[in-house]
């Protein structure tokens, strides 16, 4: 009994740790993808959600999440960990608060990809405060945490709507309301193209994201107690990412006329957003179509926010983790080994998916929307000037170079 | 013909080229520079340590021009560059004795 | 008992996860030597061989490495992981699957450096379905699947055979059939040296692909239950690096007056391949032994590849991963405690290391041979045209550049 | 029982192989925070601090440091990892072992960032030598090895003082004997800021860094036996690295008008060097408290060593480790559950603690003083000419550069 | 003394130096630029948008020569320089009034 | 007015700058250029293979300047950037036809 808990705790927290290592996946990408002008200012965002929103959800955040119920809606109890003893996850609450917290601050940097290269630093953090006190740890809780959608059978494994949507969404919210970057549509609203500085950058973040997922959906678990489990949540893992991979080659490969490397990139991550919420109920081969479809939902996801609704999206934040992931749960009504329509389940798995997207979106847009609005007010506007913009905000937001070849400075 | 030499601000180049490529005045070297002039460099904070960054981030673009074109490409570009604060840049222009298209061999005004 | 497969269960999917980390690695060192123009070609080249070389290991690879033996030559049965109840690795066979599957990633990748700036795109996948399917798993049969090599009593704990001169002999094959890069040799054939654009990517590659190794080496047990031999095992990994590193280190101040950076961390590589066959049965100072020698042949192929054999190899992938893994395998004839010539063991452990490093260049060799000569047919001739090389593989096979500084850009 | 040494051994390995990845933290801190010309300098010391620091570690330092005690202060058995079967860790002493030179070989690389740019290659190879056999593992054994400051009641539970200050006091040290790099004050000993090539670069070492730390403080249980325990160290390590962000984040804020990037990175470091003494007794609000203040004493103490102290030291090692060193190991007697004095423990503790530092600060700057004396005559002089400095380490110790732009190379 | 500036492929860079070289004419300084002329520029995609990049990639060489070899230089490079396609490059020629050794004070054509 | 373009060591330039800032002479566009000239390049190892870096980085300083100041400047700038050692760069002069300041439109010597 006694040694389990210890197993358990071993694999919840070196699971964390690995969750935690996206936020330098997520960091290189982001950077990656955009302009050198930004990369401090996207660099210390992302630094600011993971230490502001891990302290947040400390005071705020958790108890929202898993505190005592209020009608299904959100949680009570908790604040600042306190009565830790009251609450029982298998594990040590500590353990299964850094595995949370680090998820906490995953469904937060989300947003800072869509948003990068205009929004001012102080609005992004205001709404990281909100992501994490409050918008992300209801969500969780009507999933996770005993709330009315755990209640009516809908099914996220690790969190393709809980975190990734959850994320997006918002993202979404801030993307429109911030604007596109100067330069992204010209005068006739057709899109010029903003290429990032570094792909190769990205590529590395997005191995790492890769890797650090094999921890976000394992560790999910929160125990190692069932080994074929686990096992066969990290194959599906492996099967999701390189069936993303593999549709988004041949879909650009053809649509384009070449495999195109940034779509190729986010395709992989598209496959493992897609996977997340039906890890623990897929099969390998499952996995592999559930990722190949995801990635393909997320370039067509790209283009139509591209070039129909125009909202300006540098790094595809909101077609990874939003579309993909929509697609990916409401995958799991359709591949659910036992539950899901294909494999002979029956519909209503798959209404259940259906009416926690829809839930989930309507909150997020709702809350974020109005969320950004106060932080406009409070911090008048949430866009930097025009001309900071054009400068790039390392300067404007930092006073700093990211890179420096070093001729002529002077102390003064 | 002439080179017009301008040193921009990396802000305006697009302005600047958009306008020079409807002029049919497109051709063009750009090369990445940093510089000073009346600008007095830009105050930095770096781990502590005020200091300036006298050379700042320009772009130059060399246009070699018949020479009846002369005024309207001067005058285009500042117009296009102009934002009225200092460092905006500056324009030289030089004489040119001859030029030649690698491609062809052609020379002279032909070649520009 | 259950407890114990629990345990093992999730030291295998960690050793796997770093094994898996270990493409990013291999990424950054191959992009970091080779030059900026291809830098997304060598990404790509990377990320499609981990994914397509996991699904097309999940079909057939697997199955031919693993499943019933026909004759000790290749294994039957397992395609698709379906009979997958049948098999008995200790774990349960998904874990084991999966740190097999990324073994099969990492042999296939090693080509990647060799062929890298002229091997087509599509010529290159082919090569790792090929890698992955076939050439990989038979040898891996062979050694670790109940094949012939094991009855002889050949020893290759981790795969420096298996994995690193597998890939590194067909890396040799389709470096000398791809031709060396244009520039590489002037009119006199002498060597113009063509150095990497980023070095420091390379450094930091090479201590990720460290921190895996203790993965590849550590997970191999398949089992954490005996605490005494995985410590013994890390023990080696970290000692037979700093061998490496320390051997190049001393071997090219001498040689070349100072100390190379390049291939120092060559170097490190060949330290840990050298002592991967090993890693059981070496003891602290014979890996310190063994990783400083198998650096020094490593420098020594480098410079015979480069001036006399005149295959071109931008990352030094045939050197590190075969001349050092070829060297590592024979020297456990040698340094195996109990075993080995040197330890009072005879020379009949010798004999066999011999054998099997011939057999497995043999086989390699000339399937990889065969398998480049139809590729080349089918895609017509693996290499890209002489404009396409000169430009940079990024524009001409993705029509994407790595780096940009974005002035002048327009939506066409 | 046995099941537990198991589950301890797979926990001490995994958690050196963090503190190993640590390494390529540093390297990319480093070479970020530093200039072009001198990357391949700074990322071959890094190399060669943790292959050398292993290989003198096995042969001297972890004896000096575990072996019989003499007297309390220093250890005298266990030479080559001879005798290993006498040791008992709870773990094999190979795992212990390894943990171990993880350690020592972080305790070298600290001093790497404070003398980059300017000191000779051969002489920081003997400084390295110099720290992991004898000033690293002497004050090891008087807080860890049964010494003279553990009979004291002096705590320092994974090293604030025994890894990062023994470090940061040698960096002191160092790069005072070195002296500023050229151009660093200018005639009327002004500061000339010289910003660092790549900042960005410096975020990504500073989250492998926060990663690895997970493993530094988690791993120093050496036993995952106290679920519980490890949980707590493990939230503490990520609220601790918060707190110093944020603790940076607003300090900078106010005092320089802008959040600076670089001295936000630095702040995180501040703040897990902070609390890794008192990891296992504060609680989540301690942790805060102190990494907020660790890295505002951090901010302070770059401007007393830049403007007052004239130390030049271009990552900020000495603040980072040293002074943050110093405060957080203080502030266990602060700030420990129980026995810290704000805790109701009276100052007993803090006395210890306050002691422990003054000791380990004059062994540290004494030793480190003498042996830079002699490595000096052996080497002539530690620095490099100042023609050698201004064209770079790079060309100068290793006659390659580490970005190449390649047109016009010739074989010769 | 002239100015001699030429624009080129980077793919041909080193068979020009090389040329160059042979010739006894090899004190250049290189500049990295980009730059467009009649190549319209090349169309690429980026995430599923088409665009235009207007400006491609371009070495720019700079030699001063005595008079007397104007004519060789110029022919040189064109020879080697040039591939046929559209994006060969062109070159410039300008007057020199002057020229200084560095290290000797020297000036005029012993300067060269 | 004329333009002067100092080809010169990188590790000198800031001392150049700071004559230059002294004199108020310190308008000026600034390039990181490689350059080859009597200097023969550089013996490097890369992997196992001796080579020569043909072009070594250099910094190009472009001033125009009014023709009264040109001999103060060049002078400055042969004391300040000379260390003896071959490598040290050259100095070009140019004729400038007309300069423009963009900001204020300016034209001739007033926008220098
Ligand atoms: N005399 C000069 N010679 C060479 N370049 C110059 C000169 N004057 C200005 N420049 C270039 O023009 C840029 C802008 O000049 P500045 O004086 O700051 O702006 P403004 O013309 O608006 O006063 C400088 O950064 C420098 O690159
Ligand atoms: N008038 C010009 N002024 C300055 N640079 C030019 C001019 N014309 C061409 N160039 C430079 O030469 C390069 C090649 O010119 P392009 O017209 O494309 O080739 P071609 O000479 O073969 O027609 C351009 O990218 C540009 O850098
Ligand atoms: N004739 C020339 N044309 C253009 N640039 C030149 C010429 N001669 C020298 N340079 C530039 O000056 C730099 C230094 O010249 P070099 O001949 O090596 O030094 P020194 O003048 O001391 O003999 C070269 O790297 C090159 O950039």
């Amino acid at each position: 009994m006694d040694q389990i808990i210890i197993i358990d705790t071993v694999w919840v927290l070196l699971a964390a740790f690995l969750v935690f290592l996206m936020q330098v996946g997520f960091a290189m990408v982001e950077i990656g993808f955009t302009r050198a002008k930004n990369s401090l200012n996207i660099l210390m965002k992302n630094v600011v959600d993971c230490c502001t929103g891990a302290i947040v959800y400390f005071i705020v955040g958790f108890a929202i999440m898993f505190g005592d119920s209020i009608g299904g809606l959100f949680g009570s109890s908790g604040f600042f960990l306190s009565g830790a003893e009251g609450f029982d996850f298998g594990v040590p609450t500590l353990a299964f608060w850094v595995f949370q917290a680090v998820f906490a601050a995953t469904a937060a940097t989300i947003v800072s990809g869509a948003v990068a290269e205009r929004m001012k630093f102080s609005a992004y953090i205001l709404s990281t405060i909100l992501m994490t006190a409050l918008i992300y740890p209801i969500v969780g809780h009507w999933v996770w945490g005993g709330g009315w959608l755990e209640e009516l059978g809908f099914l996220d494994f690790a969190g393709s709507t809980v975190v990734h949507s959850v994320g997006a969404f918002a993202a979404m919210v801030g993307a429109y309301m911030v604007g596109p970057r100067i330069g992204k549509y010209n005068g006739k609203g057709e899109v010029n193209a903003i290429p990032g500085h570094n792909i190769p950058l990205g590529g590395f973040g997005v191995f790492i994201l890769w890797f650090g997922w094999f921890g976000f959906n394992g560790g999910s678990t929160i125990a190692a107690s069932d080994p074929g489990l686990i096992a066969s949540i990290i194959v599906v893992t492996l099967l999701g990412a390189a069936g993303g991979a593999v549709g988004s080659m041949i879909f650009t490969w053809f649509r384009y006329g070449k495999p195109d490397p940034s779509l190729i990139l986010n395709g992989i991550l598209a496959g493992l957003v897609g996977i997340t919420a039906g890890a623990d109920v897929l099969d390998p081969m499952g996995s592999l179509v559930v990722g190949f479809f995801a990635a393909v939902v997320m370039i067509l996801s790209v283009e139509i926010f591209d070039k129909a609704i125009k909202i300006d999206d540098p790094v595809g934040a909101i077609s990874v983790h939003g579309a993909a992931g929509a697609f990916g749960t409401i995958c799991v009504g359709l591949f659910a080994v036992g539950d899901g329509l294909f494999y002979g389940g029956g519909v209503s798995l798959l209404i259940a998916q259906v009416i926690g997207v829809i839930a989930v979106f309507s909150w997020t847009v709702v809350t974020a929307g109005i969320g950004y609005f106060i932080i406009s007010k409070i911090v008048g506007g949430i866009r930097v000037s025009p001309e900071e913009e054009k400068e790039g905000l390392d300067i404007g937001e930092h006073g700093m170079r990211a890179y420096n070849i070093i001729v002529g400075n002077k102390a003064s | 013909m002439k080179k017009v030499e301008a040193v921009i601000r990396p802000e305006t180049f697009q302005l600047v080229k958009d306008a020079l490529t409807i002029q049919g005045l497109a051709s063009m070297t750009v090369t990445h520079v940093t510089g000073c002039g009346l600008q007095g460099g830009k105050t930095e904070y770096y781990r502590g340590s005020k200091y300036t960054v006298n050379l700042l981030p320009k772009v130059k673009i060399e246009l070699v021009v018949q020479d009846e074109n002369l005024d309207t490409l001067v005058n285009l570009i500042v117009e296009t560059a102009r934002t009225g604060q200092i460092g905006d840049g500056k324009i030289f222009v030089y004489d040119v004795q001859d030029a030649v298209r690698i491609r062809t061999g052609e020379k002279g005004e032909k070649a520009i």
